[in-house]
């Protein structure tokens, strides 16, 4: 009985999950890049949601780790030519020194969960116009990585092979993620996220574990930038260090589900194919027309269920079983 | 005056209060009492209208309150007085008064019930424009029976006004509650402390789990061997 | 030559006269991609290039299509790029290996023609990029427009030939919209301008999202320079020329460009009172101007306005016009629609000076490909305003107006 | 640097911080209805502008004779929006609030771009290119008029706020909603109303400040990340504050791109707000 509910509990979303996932591999390539774009934000995601989810801390300067792994390694792979595989790592590296750094700061100052997300919201836009205007990174034009065509140096010659990378690092951060949700940790950084002086009250070490959600979150994040760098093979503030994409990136995951662990997985794999059938079926007719219905969806999602679909599904399972279990008890 | 049936309330799909039956009779001073989660608040809370019960019925002078919200218990003439000392705390106890006569039916009256208010806790008109957050516990104490009062009701209801207060202060907020009560206020007292509570009410319902297990004259319960039992510790 | 093979000669000729009798079994039609916003900050643009791309491909369909392929026709497979570097990307992989397209016509701007580059490169299918100002990195990869290397040594020159004129020039200060092609073309026009001997005394970087240009007027204004470059947009043109009307700073000469000095919307945007006070005595540096003597221009003006009588033919739509005669010419000369083939040939165009295919008046002269994809023999054009109507100055071979020079009689 | 100069650039960056102020004050009234924090507000003000565009296009209704109109219209779009969508949201609580604004954003901007098109637009007044010249000072008009404008609506909001029945309400539903629920507070229907004034200053601001600004859909995020960064810099809840701010930002960008250039002008705002939030995290006037 406890085993059963197990499987249906974990092992289900995943079959369905990697279901989803392959299915592009047995169709066109036009399949295959709108796939590694939808991975993509289910990679950032996933990432966020560690600290912005999990851990309940209104994080916006995640476009701050995501311009570190696109830039180090890109940066990394122009001058000395080392290969993004190497790269990415150091990206991370600092992309979690500065998620470190961030968290110590809310920490140290006691920061109110609004004044947090103001304040990385804050070095977010310092971050932008600081890329935008030193010369070393390309400025606003921007870094291309040479072409090197060879696997080594992160380039491949089919879309597939990218498909595969990105589905791999999705299936590394969500086992990531889940461990995280159910271990100590988790249970510790929802405790933080439920009321941070009770937490702290009874022996949870706040900050190591803001720092550690935030360090593994900025990482995570830093290999998502690597990949894109390396998938567009060039880097440029506005895509890699606007606060334009973590506003996307908070929004797929709240209409997924803010907390949970499927609901970043689910909230890019419904929104981000939609977007595009709506770009695609909408987008010539007049502009604006389909990011407005695509608004309108996620404001109408947000409305009936605030916390998210897999919450919505959640409750609407809770509200079968009792009814059935209500009318067992009739029967019987 | 106040007439309660069968109520079922609760937070959720969890219900704390299983059918309650209890009654007001106008000018009574009742009590209320039993330990800690037995579902005092519960039961204060739904009859202000801040908790929509599942089941039963609230009539109050006649008509039914039940679920209709708190706005429409304070129009019925019911307020009542939160534990915890729920002050506004940015704001001055003028402010803080003012407020609690801000219904429609108070508001007519709010200067004179003022008046009243000052005469009753001579502090709170020391302490005018100082900001709530900023005063002791007693005081905020006085300041939110005297907000209650502000809303001219007819049924005032407290929940624990003696709970971290010191013995004088203690007394000198019965004092004040058995003076509103022979000036004819209907008093629904909701305490942990049953000595004292039974000692100023006329009538007395012992609640536990949710459920009413006894009832009669505050002096009878107060010398019931039931109650001196499961209360032992606070005789 | 012997009867037999006369005979087989004619036989030969006669073959092949009957095949092209029967062309539609033997023309080949040619697929052609167009990767341009449709919707997001661009969109407005994109569609209006679209249009002039259209406009062309449908006269040349009807006139018989591409001959060297056997009257083909051009099929366009337009795909909208959001105006976002990642959804080029997309789309140019789509268009490459799934609809498999001969070439494409875009992507619009400079980010998106370097999320273009890398894909183009490795599909080896060519494109050419219209309002990008990048060098192209990769021989799968042209552009129409001037680099903006090109931009910044369009205003040293302009510079030189205002002095030419009798202008006193000896300071100049520059503002640039702090993006990639402010940054490009103030630092070229600062190097081009210091190796004529005019002192460069401050080059001032501004935000593209500015909401008020009076404390950066200020600046310039305390530098006390003899001419001024801005390199501005559309909005943040707007809030310095207001900031100068209100500041009543207009003594110095003012370059500047582009859509914030020539944008066709500026004059009405502005109102009279301030485009009066700013405009008239500026010098816009621009793409585009309808008054350009090219009989390609005339042309093209005239057919647009028959195709879409309700539409502004505004520098978009001339440069959607010029890429597909471009292209046009460049299938011509190819003769297949191999990908690589028409690539190259589209790399080896040359026109004469006033060739019919011309419409852009940045193509003054001869024109050739160079080794770069960019393009040899553009020159920027400077406007004047003049009651809400453009008038080129510069360079004087397509110039329809005398310049007014402030100081100068 | 002349000293002409510097006093130039010192007085239009204070206009332009009492704009800045402006803007904040319906974000602070917003604010303190259930603490929702509204990352769609520039673009109500943005729609606010398209509506003074509109209405000037179809009735030549100059902006500032369409003030009063965009008022009560934005007063009742806000009224509405809180009853339907804000106050069913916020009930989850304040960060799906503030999702939720984030999810406006793209309605509205999308909506602009939709009816409007992309184009840059700008909206003749009575005031346009008037300026007021007092030697050596030269002062814009619409900025003169948005400058007082915001001094005088944050001293009714002050009155309204701190001295009348319906001002203790909302911030008595700020401290503590359950003792203002037993007070006998419509809950709903004072926020509603509070809201709905919130957003009708905005459809107010947007008009008397139309002539200054040029028009393009995606306009509304960098007015709301200024407005925020005032709010929060001033003291969340304080209109003093909001107004001290607000002239701070404005004199700090201005003097910073005059004397330093216009990107360190740019950045100056975010690098204030970082160290203000992290020495004084309730702001300059902010209470406990």
């Amino acid at each position: 009985m406890h085993d059963s509910r197990l499987l249906s509990s974990t092992t289900l979303p995943w079959i369905a999950f990697l279901a989803v996932a392959l299915a592009p591999l047995a169709m066109s390539s036009s399949w295959t890049n709108m796939a590694i774009l939808t991975l993509l934000f289910v990679h950032l995601c996933i990432a966020w949601n560690l600290v912005g989810g999990i851990a309940g801390q209104f994080c916006i300067g995640h476009s701050l780790f995501l311009a570190a792994g696109a830039y180090t390694s890109t940066l990394l792979s122009i001058h000395l030519g080392i290969t993004p595989w190497i790269g990415m790592f150091a990206g991370a590296a600092l992309a979690a020194l500065i998620g470190v750094f961030i968290a110590w700061l809310s920490f140290r100052y006691e920061l109110p969960p609004l004044s947090f997300a103001l304040v990385t919201i804050a070095l977010a836009m310092l971050g932008y116009l600081a890329i935008s205007s030193i010369d070393f990174l390309g400025a606003s034009r921007g870094l291309t990585l040479p072409v090197r065509g060879t696997p080594a140096m992160y380039q491949f010659r089919s879309d597939t092979t990218y498909y595969v990378v990105i589905l791999i690092q999705v299936i590394i951060a969500l086992a990531l993620s889940m461990w995280l949700y159910h271990t100590k940790i988790g249970l510790y950084l929802r405790a933080v996220r439920d009321n941070e002086r009770a937490a702290h009250a009874i022996g949870v070490p706040v900050l190591k574990y803001k720092m550690l959600a935030m360090a593994i979150s900025a990482a995570l994040t830093a290999f998502g930038g690597t990949f894109y760098a390396q998938y567009l093979q060039y880097v440029e503030p506005h895509t890699f260090a606007g606060i334009n994409i973590v506003i996307q990136i908070i929004l797929l995951t709240v209409v997924g589900g803010t907390g949970t662990v499927w609901g970043p997985v689910v909230g890019p794999m419904l929104l981000v194919p939609a977007g595009e059938w709506l770009r695609h079926s909408l987008g010539g007719s007049l502009p604006g027309v389909h990011l407005l219905v695509f608004g309108v969806l996620l404001v109408v999602v947000i409305r009936f269920a605030p916390d998210g679909l897999i919450g919505a599904f959640g409750r609407a399972r809770q509200a079968w079983r009792f009814r059935r279990g209500a009318t067992e008890v009739v029967t019987r | 005056m106040l007439e309660i049936s069968g109520l079922v309330s609760g937070y959720g799909r969890i219900s704390i209060l299983h059918g309650i039956d209890l009654r007001v009779e106008k000018g009574e001073l009742v009590a209320l009492v039993g330990v800690n989660g037995a579902g005092k608040t519960t039961l204060m809370k739904t009859i202000a209208g801040l908790i929509r019960p599942t089941a039963g019925r609230i009539a109050f002078e006649g008509s039914e309150i039940a679920g209709e919200g708190a706005e429409r218990a304070v129009a019925a003439g019911i307020a009542l007085v939160p534990e915890g000392r729920m002050v506004f705390p940015r704001m001055t106890v003028w402010e803080n008064l003012m407020l609690g006569g801000v219904h429609p039916r108070a508001r007519p009256y709010r200067e004179a019930t003022l008046e009243r208010i000052f005469d009753l806790f001579p502090r709170l008109a020391e302490r005018r424009d100082q900001k709530a957050a900023t005063m002791s516990g007693g005081e905020q104490q006085m300041l939110v029976i005297g907000r209650g009062l502000m809303a001219q009701p007819k049924l005032l209801i407290l929940d624990e006004p003696s709970l971290g207060l010191s013995p004088l202060l203690v007394q000198e907020t019965y004092g004040a509650l058995r003076k509103l009560n022979a000036d004819g206020l209907t008093i629904l007292l909701a305490e942990q402390n049953v000595k004292l509570s039974l000692a100023v009410s006329n009538r007395g319902y012992v609640i536990e789990n949710g459920k009413i297990v006894l009832t009669g004259a505050s002096s009878d319960l107060a010398r019931d061997p039931a109650t001196r039992k499961a209360y032992l510790g606070r005789l | 030559m012997s009867r037999l093979s006369r005979l087989a000669a004619v036989g030969a000729l006669a073959l092949m006269t009957g095949v092209m009798s029967v062309a539609p079994s033997f023309a080949k039609d040619v697929k052609i991609g167009v990767l341009m916003p449709r919707t997001g900050r661009y969109a407005e643009t994109g569609l209006s290039v679209v249009r002039g791309i259209e406009m062309v491909v449908n006269n040349t369909n009807a006139a018989g299509g591409i001959k060297s392929l056997g009257g083909g026709k051009i099929n366009l497979v337009i795909a909208d790029n959001g105006s976002d570097p990642t959804k080029t990307s997309l789309e140019a992989r789509r268009l490459m290996s799934e609809e498999k397209v001969s070439f494409i016509l875009g992507p619009y701007s400079t980010p998106e023609a370097q999320a273009f580059m890398p894909v183009a490169d490795r599909y080896q299918v060519g494109g050419v990029g219209l309002q990008t100002t990048v060098i192209p990195t990769t021989p799968y990869f042209s552009t129409i427009s001037i680099s903006a290397e090109g931009f910044g040594k369009a205003y040293a020159d302009a510079v030189k030939w205002l002095i030419s004129k009798g202008a006193k020039i000896n300071t100049v200060a520059i503002t640039y919209a702090n993006n990639d092609y402010g940054q490009v073309v103030s630092k070229t026009a600062a190097a081009a301008l210091a190796a004529q001997g005019v002192k460069v005394l401050e080059s001032i970087a501004v935000e593209p999202s500015v909401k008020d240009m009076t404390p950066i007027v200020l600046r310039v204004k305390s530098l006390a320079p003899d001419a001024v470059i801005s390199v501005v947009y559309f909005q943040d043109g707007v809030l310095l020329h207001k900031a100068r009307f209100n500041l009543g700073y207009t003594s110095p000469i003012w370059l500047g460009g582009s859509a914030g000095f020539s944008d066709d919307k500026l004059w009405g945007t502005l109102g009279k009172e301030v485009a009066e006070k700013t405009l008239t005595s500026s010098f816009g540096l621009a793409f585009y101007s309808a008054d350009g003597k090219l009989p390609g221009l005339k042309d093209a003006l005239q057919k647009g306005t028959a195709a879409y009588p309700d539409k502004v033919l505004d520098q978009s739509f001339m440069f959607g016009v010029q890429a597909a005669r471009f292209l046009v010419q460049a299938l011509e000369n190819a003769g297949t629609d191999d990908p690589v083939k028409v690539n190259a040939a589209f790399r080896g165009l040359k026109f004469k000076a006033g060739d019919p295919a011309i419409v852009l008046p940045i193509i003054p002269g001869d024109v050739h490909y160079a080794e770069d994809g960019t393009l040899a023999g553009t020159s920027a054009i400077f406007v004047q305003w003049k009651d809400g109507a453009k008038h080129t100055v510069y360079p004087e071979a397509v110039a329809s107006a005398k310049p007014i020079i402030e100081g100068v009689k | 640097m002349s000293a002409e100069v510097l006093l130039q650039a010192t007085v239009q960056g204070l206009q332009m911080g009492a704009i800045y102020a402006l803007i904040a004050l319906s974000m602070t009234l917003i604010f303190s209805v259930g603490g929702l924090l509204n990352f769609a507000h520039g673009d109500f003000m943005a729609l606010a502008m398209y509506g003074a565009l509109a209405l000037y296009q179809s009735f030549a209704l100059d902006a500032y004779a369409a003030a009063p109109l965009l008022f009560f219209g934005f007063f009742l779009l806000g009224f509405l929006m809180f009853r339907r969508l804000v106050q069913p949201v916020l009930a989850a609580g304040v960060l799906a609030g503030a999702q939720l604004t984030l999810g406006l954003v793209f309605v509205q901007e999308n909506f602009l771009l939709m009816v409007f098109g992309g184009d840059y637009l700008s909206v003749p007044t009575v005031l346009s290119n008037k300026n007021l010249v007092i030697p050596p000072l030269t002062m814009p008009w619409p900025l003169l008029v948005g400058s007082l404008l915001a001094v005088v609506l944050a001293a009714i909001l002050y009155v309204v706020l701190m001295r009348t029945d319906f001002g203790r309400q909302v911030r008595a539903i700020t401290q503590n909603s359950d003792a203002a629920a037993l007070m006998g507070i419509r809950i709903d229907r004072v926020q509603a109303i509070a809201f709905g004034i919130g957003i009708g200053l905005l459809g107010l601001t947007g008009a008397i400040i139309v002539a200054q600004f040029t028009l393009t859909p995606a306009m509304g995020l960098d007015f709301t990340l200024i407005a925020l960064i005032v709010m929060v810099i001033g003291g969340l809840g304080s209109f003093a504050g909001s107004m001290i701010a607000g002239a701070i930002i404005g004199v700090s960008e201005s003097l910073g791109s005059l004397l330093y250039g216009g990107t360190v002008g740019a950045m100056i705002p975010y690098a204030i707000l970082v160290l203000v939030l992290l020495f004084r995290p309730h702001g300059l006037m902010g209470e406990h």
